[in-house]
């Protein structure tokens, strides 16, 4: 646990937030691979898992995109420069891209604040040469994240919101079925999507997946005690998504009866996933 | 048939239930739900324990309730658990996947003997393969710790639990007392028919930056190989002890081979893993064992059952 | 002087004992000689405590006395010392050489409270600060230990000692009891001034080669940062106990004044460093009080005592 | 602690032998320097310090030079190979060398099996360049250590015996004296003398050089526990053998009250030292 001051709060959108730190375990940190995640203490409230969604900059800093949605990111995004948290992490598997960028595309596939795990990826995949397409999903205008970066970081960044207040009006998964429509099967071979959001949306990408002979990888979420792989709180049909993800591939995403159905209590009670979880 | 004689045999048997090999997943650890502990089966272990169970669900202590600190880590879980009743189709499931190839034991707790009775014959009612009384969870006040320091009440506890179960009892020791074998002895007499240890150290984190203690609960249970030599020598005095004869199974910061054979050297018959899977992953299951059969074989050694006691001067 | 007062101040009080800083060699580290405690003071140590002395000069036991452990070491020293009256030139050749600087506690102890009174008689004799009883040491049977894990046994042996001799008493306490709160009381209701805690953690190592425990005394005390978060936590229990209001000397595993402010914050008011010294050497010393000055200016206080018990809510 | 078979046991001379083992963690070994220490546990004996004598080779070796004189190094000798004894250190400071070999002479001195001490710092002398005289001491021609590591690491190796039966008779501070004799000031000031053996030999090596001008490294010994610096019964006048030494320079030596004069025994007791220690 590295305890240090919050050196930046950057308002992204409605109730989100990005918290900028600036880690003194650098080397630890520049290891980190897009798609893992930190837990961040906020004294006195809880410990909740976030994504680095920033990850760079001079002096060295790491951001959290959080969106204010119960007590921890309340705190979290009422933060002021200069207030203390703890980090530690960086926690478990992020996303693994083609190894020679050759014929590859990269899809992103992003819904609400989930970008906050794929943003950081898909700017890798641009920065290791995979051509990449940018599908970004949110409610409204107003809670659409990251445009700059997003912009900066592909040629190809198509927006989607739920009432077309910005881009075309639908969900992500729209955007999907068009991007991999004309593929042919070739291509698809060399088609990797990457994807985070609600997990409604997630079950969406992977049934549109299934069969299509285009890899992707999910990034997910459960209810997080100890982020290590010990206390199994986060445990998905015997996955430990703190340590064997939280980014899976869609082989495994199959495999798992309880994605989209069930989720664990803090008691560890299996309880049915109603809608989204944000 | 012929060449498996070379191949050294790591199976042993605990107070009546064979293992295959002497690694259990250690409570706590993994077993929140039957797909986990089925996972670690299939990456080696030769048994599970559950996470420790009481009649009623328990949300367990608000987060933080880990802290990573130089050789381990320090817990204060505070027993989550979906209750005994709710653990059923984990237990179900776990019977499904692991089709008897691997025991599962559950460990129980209460707030009273009587508790720790119901809880008893109700995970019995699930079907293990045996009971662990957890009498040394730090982390939950009221429950576990206080059951298991005090000889006179150990002695109860464990004679009430055998009086209404058929299965093999075992009893989990705190290594937080100045004489563990008095309290090993009063599980013996209790009828206990083993006994684990060494169950977490009582420990705290404080941060200096914000001067309050990172755990919610304040203070926790420190795991990992800091304490493997304090959990060694817990085993090697029991085990020393000529009048205590249940076996016994070692845990406290295992996460090698060699320190498997430690525990045993000390006198364990079997062992449980924890803290280090948080590291080593499930797959520790898998190397370790590869680990005890080259040991075995360079040592010239046929059974893993021939380790036990060989330090603590066992049957010398 | 009109500078020094940003220079925040070091000092405190332990029991009446003023320290220029409240960093102390532990018993039983580089102070069988006084040379090597003045030592120390000239590397920036604010008191030292000598080696554990007893009437009679001991040999203690024969290597491998010390093993290397993760996150530590275990030794099992078996309490070596010249005898009280064979350490009095190491103390004069101290006192010549300190001047007074730094406080010298004379820890001792003995097979019978008889023998501890004339102890500690025969260390004041030598002319130091302050008495430290060792009731904690678990590598000589019979000695040491077994008077500190008794409420009983405890307050009568300090009574004994405090009716015989002047100095400040403080009593060196062990973690391994099941509740440190309850042996401190007893060492205040028998009037000491203060309270060390904690003493080793009972551990051992046993190679798996030669299959035998690696120290010739087989057990031993387990010491270092792996210990640490066991001392906090006996600290902040003991300081945290309103009716507990002696002062209490924190030790386990400090190694650098982020440690430091550890056991401050959790209520020690000192500390000792011990198993740190052998990587860190003995300048640790001036490296922590070079940290302390410079965490004290960065959050605008002025004085290391105000640091004590922060986080254990002490005077809330 | 390493606890490994013994690889071979070579006689080197009347009651000496090189104890061989191959270390598994050989990077820590790798960084010894000449003139550190190794705890050696005979199981079921003792543990014991002991200089490393020998480093390198392939399959990569480490070797003790022991002289029986009692029970650990009795059973030292008379270990055989596949044997088990446990290892832990490298401990302490070595032998320091000039920076740059311009213009350096060093002058080993040696006594008895003290030459374990210096012969890997006088070997490692001549590997930097440094121009090298090697003298060696011993009882007599049957103790004399190491012949042909001395010859092939120096042009300029001079033997002495205590009864002349090889090389001069006489004790090897002669042969210093006369090494040291026809320097100008200003080679003193380029001389550096690397010394081991019997501690009156020390003490007289000392006051040969103190004042002339020359530099001089002592490796010391005494009665060791820990061999960490924790325990302090390695104590010499507020110095710890062990991990301030065993390797002190002359400047140090010269304010040693003890030195020659005074050990500890086991309880930490000041005892007059009698005579040499072996
Ligand atoms: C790997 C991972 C990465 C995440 N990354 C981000 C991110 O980049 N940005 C972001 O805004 N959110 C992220 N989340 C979700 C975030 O952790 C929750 O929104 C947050 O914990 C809610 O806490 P709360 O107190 O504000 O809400 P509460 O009112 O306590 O809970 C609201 C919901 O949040 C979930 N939640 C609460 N506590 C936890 C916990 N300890 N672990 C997991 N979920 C919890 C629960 O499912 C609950 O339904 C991530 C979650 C995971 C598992
Ligand atoms: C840094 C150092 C390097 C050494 N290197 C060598 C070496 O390369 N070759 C070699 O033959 N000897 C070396 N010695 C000396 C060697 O350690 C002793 O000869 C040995 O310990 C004697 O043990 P024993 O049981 O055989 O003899 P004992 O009969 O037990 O004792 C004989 C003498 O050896 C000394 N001794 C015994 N135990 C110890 C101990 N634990 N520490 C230090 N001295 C002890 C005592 O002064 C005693 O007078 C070294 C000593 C030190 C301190
Ligand atoms: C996160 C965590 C949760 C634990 N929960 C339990 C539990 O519910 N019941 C129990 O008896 N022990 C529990 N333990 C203790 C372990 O079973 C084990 O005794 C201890 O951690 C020492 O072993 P290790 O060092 O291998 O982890 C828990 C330990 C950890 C780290
Ligand atoms: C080699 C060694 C010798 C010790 N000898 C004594 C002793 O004589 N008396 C005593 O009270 N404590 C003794 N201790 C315990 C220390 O004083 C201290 O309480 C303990 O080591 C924890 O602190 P540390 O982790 O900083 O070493 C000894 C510890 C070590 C490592
Ligand atoms: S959060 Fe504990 S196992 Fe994943
Ligand atoms: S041998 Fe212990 S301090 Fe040197």
């Amino acid at each position: 646990m590295e305890v240090l001051r919050v050196s930046n709060v950057i308002p992204e959108a409605r109730n989100i937030a990005t918290v900028m730190i600036e880690p003194k375990d650098i080397a630890r940190f520049k290891a980190l691979r897009p798609g893992q995640f930190v837990m961040v203490w906020v004294p006195g409230v809880d410990e909740v898992p976030m994504s680095v969604s920033f990850l760079g900059g001079s002096p060295f800093s790491l951001g959290m995109t959080v969106q204010d949605i119960g007590e921890a990111t309340h705190a979290l995004c009422s933060l002021e420069k200069g207030d203390l948290i703890g980090i530690r992490g960086p926690y478990g598997k992020g996303f693994r891209f083609p190894r020679s960028p050759e014929g590859w595309m990269v899809i992103g596939v992003s819904g609400g604040v989930g970008t906050a795990s794929t943003i950081l990826a898909m700017e890798e995949a641009s920065r290791r040469g995979l051509r990449t397409v940018e599908l970004v999903g949110a409610r409204d205008n107003g809670s659409l994240l990251f445009r700059g970066r997003w912009e900066r970081s592909s040629s190809d960044v198509r927006y989607i919101t739920d009432d077309g207040s910005s881009g075309r009006q639908g969900f992500v998964t729209d955007l999907l079925r068009e991007a991999i429509g004309p593929l042919t099967s070739d291509e698809r071979r060399r088609t990797m999507v990457l994807t985070c959001g609600p997990e409604p949306m997630l079950v969406s990408v992977r049934d549109l997946l299934k069969g299509s002979g285009i890899g992707c990888q999910f990034s997910l979420e459960r209810f997080m005690k100890c982020g290590i792989g010990v206390c199994d709180s986060c445990s998905l049909s015997g996955h430990r998504v703190c340590q064997d993800g939280p980014v899976f591939a869609l082989s495994q995403v199959l495999r798992m009866e309880e994605m989209g159905m069930f989720h664990r209590d803090r008691s560890g009670r299996k309880v049915p996933l109603k809608e989204c979880v944000r | 048939m012929a060449d498996d004689a070379t191949v050294p045999d790591l199976s042993v048997e605990f107070a009546g239930i064979k293992l295959s090999n002497p690694l259990l997943l250690a409570s706590g650890i993994a077993d929140e739900t039957g797909a986990s502990m089925a996972r670690a089966v299939k990456e080696g272990a030769g048994g599970v324990v559950t996470k420790s169970l009481s009649i009623q669900p328990r949300q367990g202590h608000p987060n933080p309730c880990i802290v990573e600190v130089e050789g381990g880590l320090i817990n204060a879980m505070g027993l989550p658990n979906p209750g005994i009743e709710g653990f059923r189709e984990e237990i179900e499931h776990y019977k499904k996947k692991t089709r008897g190839r691997a025991p599962i034991i559950a460990s129980v707790f209460g707030s009273s003997i009587e508790e720790y009775v119901e809880a008893s014959t109700l995970a019995e009612g699930l079907g293990v393969d045996g009971l662990e009384l957890n009498g040394s969870c730090p982390n939950a006040k009221g429950l576990g710790l206080q059951f298991g320091q005090d000889p006179v009440v150990i002695i109860e506890l464990v004679r009430e639990v055998k009086a209404r179960t058929t299965l093999p009892v075992l009893f989990k020791l705190t290594p937080n007392t100045h004489d563990i074998v008095t309290l090993a002895r009063a599980v013996q007499e209790g009828g206990a028919d083993g006994i684990v240890a060494i169950n977490t150290l009582q420990a705290m984190k404080i941060d200096i930056m914000t001067a309050r203690p990172v755990l919610t609960n304040t203070t926790g249970g420190l795991s990992g190989p800091a304490i493997r030599p304090v959990g060694v020598r817990c085993v090697f005095e029991m085990a020393r002890a000529p009048d205590i004869r249940i076996p016994i199974m070692g845990v406290g910061g295992i996460s090698t081979w060699e320190d498997v054979i430690e525990y045993m050297m000390a006198g364990a018959t079997a062992v449980q893993v924890g803290t280090s899977i948080s590291w080593g992953n499930l797959n520790v299951f898998g190397e370790m064992k590869k680990g005890l059969r080259a040991f075995l074989m360079g040592t010239g050694r046929r059974s893993i059952k021939d380790i036990t006691g060989l330090a603590a001067g066992v049957g010398h």
